[in-house]
């Protein structure tokens, strides 16, 4: 069974109405973009339009549409695994680009090259995109090395850190622990975030975990760790926000354990039996996207008339996404020598 | 003799040599509730329980050399590795471990070990997923390097690995997982260290492994359309290499090609084709031909995806090639 | 600095009148044969009997000859690194045979194959002797895995446990973080020791970790982790008892960080500059085999006569393993093709 | 000119390059305090400072990523690995990320890092600390691999590859760094990519690299005793391979030797002799010739351990087999 540790309700913990319409507006949009892109996605792969892996991120959005809100984006970076769509759509990659990278078409986001599980812009500062379970923690740990460079060698008055995402199944990798552990000792300006939605592909994480709430191994690295309710934006906002601040102002590295879950199989191509049906709907019933709108129902900052216009405005925009991709071409067979070597 | 996937073939075998050695298990991530990634270990889990069938957290350096422990005190563990791009980071307990024991205790250990799963490029992948590395490991002393293309070898083969008392890297296909084959009904093993002529022909020999033996074997078909007599040879094992099969084909035909879909650079093809230019020399009527992947990282994109590696057409032109036909 | 947590002094937890004096005698004459052979090893070596990496154990003696005692080396497992003279000695391999194989003859323990890094003794279940940093954890996770395998499985009623050494350089491999997971979500009859022996090379602890008593880390893999005095035969010896009972009775692995010195450099190689002649001589001052015989003298139990007696003869057995390398003979040409694989 | 060590060739053109360019900067176990564990750092922790010059925990994986994505992001790191033995542990970062984040960002990041250190065997250090692992690394698109055999290459060939917009894996060899060599008291850089004719003949070409290129120096003296003329190509480069060098040695010579100290199987020499074997197929007058380690874990006992490496005396041999001299 999916653990879930007891928790004050993150409802009292945040109140909506302290925030900015405008704020709130805008993550709610972008979460719901990010829904119906992966639903639409999943269309166009049943068209077989789209092939190969697919890890849709329905049922986390919370967690990548706060991060950029909790970020500086122009500063500091986000690097993830292969569940990436919803981070490269957070971080401002254009849709079009997404959907025609899942197309394979030359212009995508990686020229076609890379598909779903690599979505990356270099100047937006999303690295990634990584397909290698736990692969990317070394790599964000460089990156949160290069700011903390930056700062104490070259001088610069604006370094950032480095947000590093992935799953509960990344945690038990060595590349976590050699990371963390070098994060702590060199003071380096990162943010572990495990997105645990409970299982590693068919696996439940108490089946391969010795704990099941992860912030207990930041002891073992002498940095804090926290829990956050990764349904609920505002928890996940206020949580990243402080370990950004902690990471940049404190010079300390935080461990995060984000409880969420993802509704879709672990790939497109999961049935996802080893999980009930009662699970599932437990979850659902707290969907990140309806417990945001709800609770600005409530405080009244949002009519049902604005909710139904932003549904409509990123289904449009999900649409033209795919008529982007559609139309777009597919790359010259001799761009397959290029992308590797610098000249 | 019954029509089986070279999945089930794979099945058959494990499940027969659990039966048959209660010493034998199988671990790696998601082998026994999910019953494989790619169902190979389906019905297992049922059949033997854990730990005989054993799920592991996603820590390939970690289970693997979990593995090479405990064949070192007498299990006999098959290491199902998902694919085997996530083998490299169990690299270091295969090469410096697995491979070497043996030579470190001077004779006292052995390790008793199946590393297992798909090799080589599936679909839509891009360059993280899609790696052929059957040259890095078949570069090792210490370890046996086995690669099939078809449910009979799949089954025979798989046993013989389990049964010896080496570590054997035993690398299937992800595409292959389908194909049928027939597949005796009694118990048969397929010895390690024996290539296969698979077809009979005096005009040049085509040598293959792995899912690369498809195209060979339709390149032949399509040579022979065009008056052209082609030998084909599945190599199976690539360590210790079946030197003579190969030889004695190729001072026959006196011409060769390699279809390898690993890269170029350092490749096992590239060795082989060494190989028969130094012992064929005199027998060689041309240059020995190579077709291998591109060198580069495997793209995402289908088309580009496909013109990477080995095809049915690139075979029959490398063979016209060392025939002079061009 | 060489850090040393606060703790309750050994000396007032256990009372050598509690033993029998053969145990302990056993014990020290054990202690006293490793730290003979050491030196008489590193004299051979100036000779240039002997090449290659050459890892004294002089200081760490008391946890190699605690373990066999703590162990019932029939039935339990022994693994370690480079610095192995002493666990190979304590396992009972005959000192000859482990000289000769620092000489590179064909009569060592590894026929020659193997020099110092690599002691092997299947029979007596020392499984080496690994140069790999942290590369011998996994592995004998996986010796523990078979013995649960052996006691679930295969219904043996006599299964065992495996004790794993490494140094507190080797914490930070990702070996380490993924062994003790499984460990503990499998219940292996597991024990893990590190030599903290302060350094690793030229490097203290506190450079490199984020922590400097390990047995913090046990939190994070939900296990039971405890600090012992390295430098005290009994302190050693009943927590490695107690950690044996926990794996096989209790089925439970354990993290011990065992607080510990080296008297020599890394290597032999090694000058040792980055530490103070102070530190050096605050640990010698705690010296395992002076502070073991001191006790049984107070206590009664060893004559000045009786310890000269017993460094007399380990000084005999390593002139005799002295002797007996040096009339072995060097491995035939052709046995460098045996030995790979088995037939 | 002046007469320096390789080990001081290397710690100069770290150096001057850390003073060019502040971004450059070095990580690594023990290369800090202690000066590096073979002395190629010495004095540059004082002169730089920390986080410049990083002692890193034994993390082989987790410095070698951190590395990486210190890279991406505009720093240019050397990563020492104390030896090659050890960077097996590390591969996973190097194959799946180093060499593919180009690939996989659609040419939109760049990886400008240096991984050196010792590769091959040393003396007394039995199979885990022994290993030439050139084929391995030269097997992988995306990366540039270098291999040096002497001072002057290792001080301009270093500063290249710090220069370099690409992951650049430097080989260098523990046996190595005391050896000495002329060294140009100006600025100078060794593009990389290029082979270097060391020596000219016209009888046979022997072509190596890296520590070998010792007995094939001795060799050709020995040669030439004999009244053979060898030419003597040091490849300098692995990846991209300089091949009109090669092939304009032996459409000269028509005899070729080649000498790799790794294993044979799947290794870089002989996808070279192949490769000679293809496109110098009409002017080869005997087979290729490979000098290799023999297939073996490394021993540990010294004598088995000379006898298991390419020596001078096997390299005449070669040559002299290829020259029908025997
Ligand atoms: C090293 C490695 N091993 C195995 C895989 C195959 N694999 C891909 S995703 C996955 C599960 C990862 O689970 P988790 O970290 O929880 O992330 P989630 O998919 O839930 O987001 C596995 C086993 C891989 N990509 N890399
Ligand atoms: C993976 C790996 N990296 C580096 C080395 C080189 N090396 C050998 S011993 C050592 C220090 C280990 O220190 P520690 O674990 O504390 O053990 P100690 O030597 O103190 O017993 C290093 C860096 C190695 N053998 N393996
Ligand atoms: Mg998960
Ligand atoms: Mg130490």
């Amino acid at each position: 069974m999916a653990t879930q540790s007891a928790k004050k309700k993150a409802k009292d913990k945040y109140d909506v109405s302290d925030y900015e319409k405008e704020f709130l507006v805008g993550a709610l949009e972008e979460m719901m973009l990010i829904r119906r892109f992966e639903e639409k996605a999943a269309q166009m792969y049943g068209l077989r339009k789209i092939g190969g892996f697919f890890h849709a991120y329905n049922g986390q959005e919370a967690i990548s549409s706060a991060a950029v809100r909790a970020l500086d984006m122009k500063r500091d970076y986000i690097l993830t695994a292969y569940r990436d769509h919803g981070h490269a759509i957070s971080c401002g990659i254009d849709p079009k680009f997404v959907m025609a990278e899942l197309y394979g078409k030359i212009t995508g986001v990686a020229r076609g090259k890379g598909g779903s599980m690599h979505m990356f812009d270099a100047e937006k500062h999303m690295l990634g995109g990584n397909g290698i379970v736990g692969a990317q923690i070394p790599v964000a740990t460089g990156v949160a090395f290069a700011e903390m460079y930056r700062k104490k060698v070259l001088g610069e008055k604006n370094s950032g850190c480095a947000f590093c995402f992935f799953g509960d199944g990344a945690v038990h990798q060595g590349a976590f622990h050699e990371s963390l552990n070098m994060a702590s000792v060199w003071n380096l300006p990162a943010v572990y975030v495990v997105e645990n939605n409970q299982y590693g592909m068919g696996t439940a994480v108490s089946r391969v975990s010795a704990v099941t709430d992860f912030d207990v191994k930041a002891v073992g690295y002498a940095m804090s760790g926290t829990q956050l309710n990764g349904m609920d934006f505002l928890d996940v906002y206020e949580g990243f926000r402080a370990a950004a601040k902690e990471a940049i102002e404190n010079e300390r590295p935080t461990l995060i354990d984000c409880k969420t879950y993802r509704y879709k199989g672990h790939s497109i191509s999961d049935p996802a039996k080893y999980r009930t049906k009662d699970e599932l709907e437990s979850f659902k019933a707290r969907d990140p996207i309806t417990l945001l709108q709800g609770r600005m129902h409530e405080a009244g900052m949002i009519t049902d008339d604005e909710y139904r216009d932003i549904d409509q405005r990123v289904k449009d925009e999900v649409q033209e996404a795919v008529d982007f991709a559609e139309r777009s071409d597919e790359p010259a067979l001799d761009t397959m020598y290029e992308d590797i070597y610098v000249d | 003799m019954a029509e089986i996937a070279v999945r089930d073939a794979l099945n058959q075998a494990i499940d027969e040599e659990m039966e048959r050695d209660e010493t034998v298990c199988i671990i790696g991530e998601e082998v026994a509730e999910y019953e494989g990634a790619y169902k190979v270990t389906r019905g297992l889990l049922k059949k033997y329980g854990a730990p005989r069938v054993q799920d592991t957290p996603i820590t390939e350096n970690g289970f693997t050399g979990l593995g090479i422990g405990a064949a070192m005190v007498g299990l006999r563990p098959i290491v199902e590795w998902m694919t085997f791009n996530f083998s490299i980071q169990a690299l270091d307990q295969v090469i410096n471990n697995a491979a070497k024991m043996r030579h470190m205790s001077g004779g006292q250990l052995k390790v008793p070990i199946v590393f297992r799963g798909p090799n080589g490029p599936a679909e839509y992948l891009s360059s993280q997923h899609s790696q052929a590395l059957q040259s890095v490991y078949a570069h090792i002393p210490g370890l046996k390097v086995v690669s099939i293309s078809n449910a009979y070898d799949a089954k025979g083969l798989l046993k013989s690995a389990i049964r010896d008392d080496n570590p054997v890297v035993f690398m299937e296909a992800e595409l292959m997982y389908g194909w049928k084959g027939e597949v005796p009904d009694e118990e048969y093993l397929v010895p390690i260290g024996e290539a296969a002529v698979q077809r009979e022909g005096d005009d040049v020999t085509l040598i293959s492994f792995g899912k690369t033996m498809r195209p060979v074997h339709e390149a032949a078909e399509e040579l022979a359309n065009q008056g052209v007599n082609a030998e084909v040879i599945d190599l199976r094992t690539l360590r210790p290499l079946d030197e003579e099969t190969v030889y004695a084909s190729v001072r026959k035909t006196n011409r060769a090609v390699i279809v390898d879909e690993g890269w170029p650079i350092a490749g096992y093809g590239s060795y082989v084709g060494w190989l028969i230019g130094k012992n064929c020399f005199d027998e060689l009527d041309a240059e020995v031909e190579l077709v291998h992947s591109e060198d580069v990282p495997m793209p995402y994109n289908h088309t580009l995806e496909l013109a990477v590696q080995p095809s049915t057409e690139k075979v029959v032109a490398a063979a016209k090639r060392v025939l002079y036909m061009e």
